[in-house]
């Protein structure tokens, strides 16, 4: 490890298939090679998304379809309630971590940063390829846990103990809840190793005339997603190390005396309690330490890409650039001072509920310099409507509707009634699985000609828009009703007969229709992926800068060579946001371009 | 292709203004990598100071336990290698292989000491009965009424120190072959001694925050 | 370097290793004085960082480093860390005031 | 045919939504039977602003969605920076945040100081799946608990030690809770296994329950009546059926309930107890 062997790594571009494609350490390959992993994940875990809204929608219906596919989860066709909290601890485990970190991170991270930067690779392949094939054991490993024992972890992907540390406590506490910190740890080693990349290729490798005032703003939202990341995940390690302790041996990091499992108490031989004088707060301290900044993880890209697209698609640069980056920085600072938002009624001292709540409301205020720079970016341009912008807009409608409810959630004394019941639901689906997933499909059908050298379908990308964007409305913006009314979250059944809570029965109708949108919703996504394969294979020949974009990555063939660029490494002059520059010849200006107009060009 | 036509395609030169760590991207990294690797043990020492304070079980006096005078040598070997190990940095730079080599293994022998007595002590807090779970009942270490949380606090702080020391070990032990060898470059020597540094850099906060508060 | 223009090059080397150990000495003698606990709290504290700079700075060449890579090491490492705690520990207090038995 | 799009794009959004919110305003919180009024008004005035920003912020995107579509001829503007702009909104924000802070913390304090002298004092225990109840009978002390004297057959599930002095007037019973209305009510929230978290919709109540430590909360019935009480935290597999009653009954009432399941008959089953997983 201590030897410098980045660039004499390979004698030459390699040829044959398998270290070609596979065992590649070629920056775009390795990118893609994330990035549809995550997609397969997405898949898996959509479908999870869909089992879930059955059996909320329908708690009283059979499947015998169903439960002749998946028979461990269904008995006579009626799905079990272990079944049920295995399905949404590891739709929420695989959507954050092994999908929405993972494509728009580790997939366009790869891809773009040596793009956008101007090098050849990143800082250290061989590295990068090992992170990659330390992701995809962690993949299995999270897949697995549900064909052993008792099946996959059930505790929640907050795993809180003592329900993730009692091997008894729920099945699936036990192998599965294993495997699921085993696979987090796999997941975390991957991510720390890309992120270590990340840093040092933005920081220390950068094509003359990149200063960083001239990065994309994709490149300050990776940089700062791989800072939080290094920062926050070695504590959930820790949290994961004791909980592994906690689970095998016998240690009583989380687990306080009198506990009594199933009207048996665990008690030593002798009489003495099993565990003592443990703390199930720790837990919860040591996750949102990182379960938060992870939020903003997945956030901050979809921001870069948005901020990236908009400007390209409206012919404008963007508006305040300098104060994107301070909103950006500032959003990542604060992201580690509010964890305890998660907490207010956890029993958490009320005085630190009071320091995370200033905080909290906060964070607002960077997010709203975001979307007003979006909309100023917006006012008086030209905007191209091809599929890109389309989801850039998307972004900015949801993160404005998802980023409101959390306002509503940061003061503490209104989210008392609110904590854990679907309002949360909908503020993060609204916020993650909306805004981000939509910033990855924006960047998908943006930077898709760089990626695999063709253009993929307008018509159908933009079918794919409209059902996802009008479906996911209509799926989350309905749990808020249902929040504020009491729908608890997590519960296996609502309303009659099963779940016999009197104040839910009359929201079952609401989540009959969310279901109902939830299909089409999970239907739309097949329309991607026709698209997307069907694109990378059979799609026209994309061009070098087939969007007249003036991003350095736009000035290589489509798909770049070993190397990124045939010859030197061109030279940067400006920004990538020089567009309908009065004076100049065309409507955009590239970053390569040496003429003294436009903002930020010339000497640095 | 031979080595020379790859390097010119791969190779680039700085360019992005300015060098915002003066530093080359394997010393970035590395530096990186100390601090998050640092923040896993300041997770975990979090969590112990987390548990001893919310303990209703006082935490026992250390020196009740351990042979402080042992703990202190164990401090003054690591310290000790440490000192080797800058000089043997510093010789690499200034291109004396010899005396980095000498001293690469120095600092080897020092780690390897200090592992050696990690491993006396945890066989004789064994024996006084310290068991990842607790005190073993009837054992000296029950009679001082420790809290559970005192000997899996002191497995898992000193084990996973440990574990970073075999690890430095494996490390020093090939950067001072290839040294030898002349394989590897100062920088080499450099980040290795990093990491080792880094090492030594955790125990002083365990020693003190779990030896002596 | 700086420090090889002086004397023997590696004489900060063995000065700091010196220093450390007066100081880990001092550390061990701390208990002897019979000082309040906060304050023996506080002085090791404060010894075991002077320790951990001394080695950041001299062994591991912060401090002839550009500065912005001291400032990176210490903001990552300490502020962090910092905040994980400055929240933890008023919270273990309260989880003792409300411990049942 | 785009413009169309763009401009659909965001007044869709904006009046399906606010016709929504209008039409599920029927039922909106569940009806409120506790003294915690304030925070359905801060709620309320947290849905007319982030309304307002949601409406607004909307309607300007499908606006310039639709203004500043493509067309032959149309040029782009180019500016990219307005400091005083910048500043403008980022301090019109902070105020708004402010003022919702300085609201959410005066709240928040109030609702997390101690409960009044004169409160009754109540204790749950949540357990897989159940809530054990318990009052402190006349002597207005709890007796200690131990997990080794737990005793399924005499519905002692929270190990009450029964030679305890304190113990030995205390009521225990499974999922009601009975409380008199008007008079302040002190919860002490329990758990022996996992976290459950004790909620109760009508009265804006959620605190959870941790095994290890005892979590409180208070708060002041209103309305005589019968009221659900939910487990708002994933406790296993029958969470979704942790459920309790929460009565509450004139203080008269109150009185004779507390009289007539007294020490003397704790075995008398007052609730339905769900049986731990089958
Ligand atoms: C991408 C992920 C993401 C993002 C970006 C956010 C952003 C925010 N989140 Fe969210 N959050 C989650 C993902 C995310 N969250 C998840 C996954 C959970 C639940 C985890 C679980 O329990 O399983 C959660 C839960 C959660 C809670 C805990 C709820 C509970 O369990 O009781 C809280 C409480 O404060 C909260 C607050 C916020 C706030 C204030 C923001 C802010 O950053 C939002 C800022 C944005 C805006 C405010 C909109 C734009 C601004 C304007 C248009 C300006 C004008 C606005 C005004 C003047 C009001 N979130
Ligand atoms: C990023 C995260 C993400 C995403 C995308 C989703 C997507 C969806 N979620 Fe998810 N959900 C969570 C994160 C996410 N969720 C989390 C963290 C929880 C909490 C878990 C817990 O309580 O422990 C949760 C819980 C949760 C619940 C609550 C369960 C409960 O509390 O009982 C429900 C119920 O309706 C639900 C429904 C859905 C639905 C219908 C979708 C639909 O949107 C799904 C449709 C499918 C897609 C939209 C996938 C699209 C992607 C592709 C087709 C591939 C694209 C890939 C690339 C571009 C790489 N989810
Ligand atoms: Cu008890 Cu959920
Ligand atoms: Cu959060």
């Amino acid at each position: 490890m201590a030897h410098a062997e980045a660039h004499a790594a390979e004698a030459h571009a390699p040829q044959a298939f398998i270290w070609k494609y596979v065992f590649s350490k070629d920056h775009k390959v390795i990118g893609v090679q994330y990035y549809v992993t995550a997609m397969l994940m997405a898949l898996i875990a959509g479908l999870l998304a869909m089992l879930i809204r059955l059996q909320v929608g329908f708690p009283e219906a059979t499947w015998p379809t169903l439960g002749k596919l998946l028979p461990r989860g269904f008995s006579d066709g009626i799905m079990s309630p272990e079944f049920y909290a295995m399905l949404f601890t590891m739709h929420g485990t695989i959507m954050v971590f092994f999908v929405l970190s993972t494509a728009p991170v580790s997939g366009f991270g790869n891809v773009l940063i040596p793009l956008q930067v101007g090098w050849r690779d990143m800082a250290f392949p061989f590295l990068n390829a090992l992170s990659y094939w330390t992701f995809l054991p962690g993949c299995i490993i999270i897949l697995a846990s549900f064909f052993v024992g008792a099946g996959a972890a059930a505790g929640g992907w907050t795993s809180y103990p003592p329900l993730s540390a009692l091997q008894g406590a729920v099945p699936g506490s036990g192998t599965g809840q294993t495997l699921w910190i085993v696979g987090m740890v796999f997941f975390i080693a991957s991510f720390t190793m890309g992120g270590l990349n990340f840093l040092t290729t933005i920081l220390n490798l950068r094509t003359k005339g990149m200063s960083l005032t001239r990065l994309p703003l994709t490149m300050w939202a990776m940089l700062l997603v791989a800072v939080l990341g290094l920062l926050s995940f070695p504590s959930l390690v820790a949290g994961c190390i004791l909980l592994l302790f906690d689970r095998h041996f016998g240690t009583s990091f989380y687990l306080p005396s009198g506990l009594i499992l199933t009207n048996v108490p665990l008690l030593n031989p002798d009489g003495t309690p099993l565990h003592a004088g443990g703390s199930p707060l720790l837990w919860q301290h040591l996750f949102w330490f990182l379960g938060h900044p992870e939020v903003y993880i997945l956030m901050l890209p979809a921001l870069g890409f948005t901020s990236d697209i908009l400007s390209t698609f409206c012919r404008k640069p963007i508006f305040g650039y300098k104060s994107m980056v301070g909103a950006m920085v500032s959003i990542g600072a604060l992201s580690f001072l509010v964890w305890g938002h998660h907490m207010f009624v956890s029993g958490m001292n009320p005085y630190l509920g009071m320091a995370f709540a200033v905080f909290t409301m906060l964070i607002a205020v960077p997010s709203a310099v975001k979307v007003f720079n979006w909309l100023a970016t917006l006012w008086g341009s030209r905007i191209q409507y091809r599929t890109p912008v389309f989801w850039a807009l998307g972004v900015v409608s949801l993160f404005i509707s998802g980023g409101l409810s959390g306002i509503w959630l940061g003061q503490s004394a209104v989210d008392i009634p609110l904590h854990d019941t679907y309002f949360v639901v909908a503020h993060f689906h609204l916020i993650m699985a909306g805004a981000a997933l939509f910033g990855v499909f924006g960047a998908t059908a943006y930077w898709f000609p760089k990626m695999f050298g063709r253009m993929m379908n307008e018509t159908l990308g933009k079918a794919h828009f409209w059902f996802t964007f009008v479906a996911y409305y209509c799926t989350f913006f309905p749990m808020h009703y249902i929040g504020i009314a009491g729908h608890m979250r997590r519960i296996y059944a609502s309303g009659r007969p099963i779940g016999y809570y009197e104040f839910l029965e009359p929201l079952q109708e609401i989540n009959v229709f969310i279901t109902r949108s939830a299909l089409v919703l999970g239907a739309s996504q097949l329309l991607f992926f026709v698209n997307f394969f069907w694109s990378a294979f059979k799609g026209p020949k994309a061009s070098e800068n087939p969007w007249n974009a003036a991003g350095l990555e736009w000035t290589t063939p489509s798909p770049p060579g070993h190397g990124n660029w045939p010859g030197e490494i061109p030279e940067v002059h400006r920004w990538p946001y020089d567009y309908s520059v009065p004076d100049a010849p065309k409507d955009f200006v590239p970053q390569t371009d040496p003429a003294p107009i436009g903002a930020r060009a010339g000497g640095h | 292709m031979d080595h020379g036509a790859h390097a010119a395609v791969m190779e680039s030169h700085w360019g992005g203004g300015v060098s915002p760590f003066a530093a080359t991207w394997q010393k970035t990294m590395m530096w990186i990598f100390i601090v998050t690797d640092g923040l896993l043990f300041s997770g975990l020492l979090c969590g112990y100071g987390f548990l001893r304070m919310a303990n209703t079980i006082p935490w026992p006096k250390q020196s009740a336990v351990f042979s402080i005078p042992f703990i202190a040598l164990m401090t003054f070997i690591l310290i000790t290698s440490s000192a080797t190990m800058g000089t043997a940095v510093g010789a690499a730079r200034l291109g004396d292989r010899r005396t980095a080599v000498r001293f690469l293994w120095l600092t080897i022998l020092g780690g390897a000491a200090f592992l050696g007595c990690q491993a006396y002590e945890w066989t004789h807090v064994i024996h006084d009965g310290a068991r990842l779970y607790g005190p073993l009942s009837g054992s000296e270490l029950a009679h001082l009424g420790v809290p559970r949380q005192f000997p899996a606090a002191f497995f898992i702080l000193t084990g996973f120190h440990g574990s970073h020391v075999l690890s430095g070990l494996v490390i020093l032990t090939i950067t001072a072959l290839r040294t030898g060898l002349g394989k590897t470059p100062a920088q080499g020597v450099e980040m290795a001694g990093l990491y080792w540094h880094f090492v030594d850099l955790v125990w002083v906060f365990i020693f003190t925050l779990f030896y002596l508060v | 370097m700086s420090e090889s223009t002086h004397g023997s090059p590696y004489r900060v080397y063995w000065i700091t290793w010196a220093i450390l150990l007066v100081i880990t000495v001092a550390m061990l003698m701390a208990e002897r004085f019979h000082m309040p606990r906060w304050f023996l709290i506080v002085f090791l504290v404060a010894f075991m960082m002077v320790k951990a700079t001394m080695i950041g700075g001299n062994f591991m060449h912060l401090r002839f480093e550009k500065r912005n890579l001291a400032v990176m090491v210490a903001a990552g490492l300490l502020v962090t860390s910092l905040i994980l705690f400055a929240y933890i520990a008023p919270e273990s207090w309260s989880v003792l005031r409300s411990t049942v038995r | 045919m785009s413009k169309l799009q763009g401009l659909s794009f965001g007044l869709a959004t904006v009046v399906l939504v606010v016709l929504a919110t209008g039409y599920f305003m029927r039922d909106w919180l569940p009806p409120l039977k506790s003294d915690r009024g304030a925070i359905d008004e801060a709620m309320a005035a947290t849905l007319v602003v982030t309304g307002l920003v949601f409406i607004a912020t909307n309607l300007l995107l499908a606006f310039v969605a639709w203004r500043y579509e493509d067309h032959e001829g149309a040029k782009a503007a180019y500016w990219h920076d307005n400091t005083r702009l910048e500043i403008a909104w980022t301090a019109v924000t902070a105020v708004i945040m402010f003022a919702f802070l300085f609201n959410a913390l005066k709240l928040w304090a109030d609702m997390t100081s101690e409960a009044p002298r004169d409160a009754v004092v109540v204790e749950v225990t949540g357990q897989q799946f159940r809530w054990v109840v318990r009052y402190p009978g006349k002597d207005g002390a709890f007796g200690k608990t131990d997990a080794a004297k737990v005793d399924v057959d005499t519905e002692n599930y929270i190990g009450l030690d029964k030679s305890d002095p304190d113990a030995k007037d205390d009521v225990l019973m499974v999922n009601d809770v009975y409380l008199p209305v008007g008079k302040p009510a002190a919860v002490r929230i329990r758990s022996t296994d996992v976290i459950h978290s004790f909620f109760l919709p009508n009265f804006r109540v959620k605190q959870d329950a941790l095994p290890g430590m005892t979590t409180k909360t208070w708060f002041i019935p209103k309305v005589e009546g019968d009221y659900e009480i939910a487990c708002a935290e994933h406790c296993g597999l029958g969470h979704y059926k942790m459920k309790g009653q929460l009565h509450v009954l004139s203080p008269d009432a109150f009185e004779a309930k507390l009289v007539e399941l007294g020490p003397a008959a704790p075995e008398a089953p007052a609730g339905s107890p769900n049986q731990a997983s089958e």
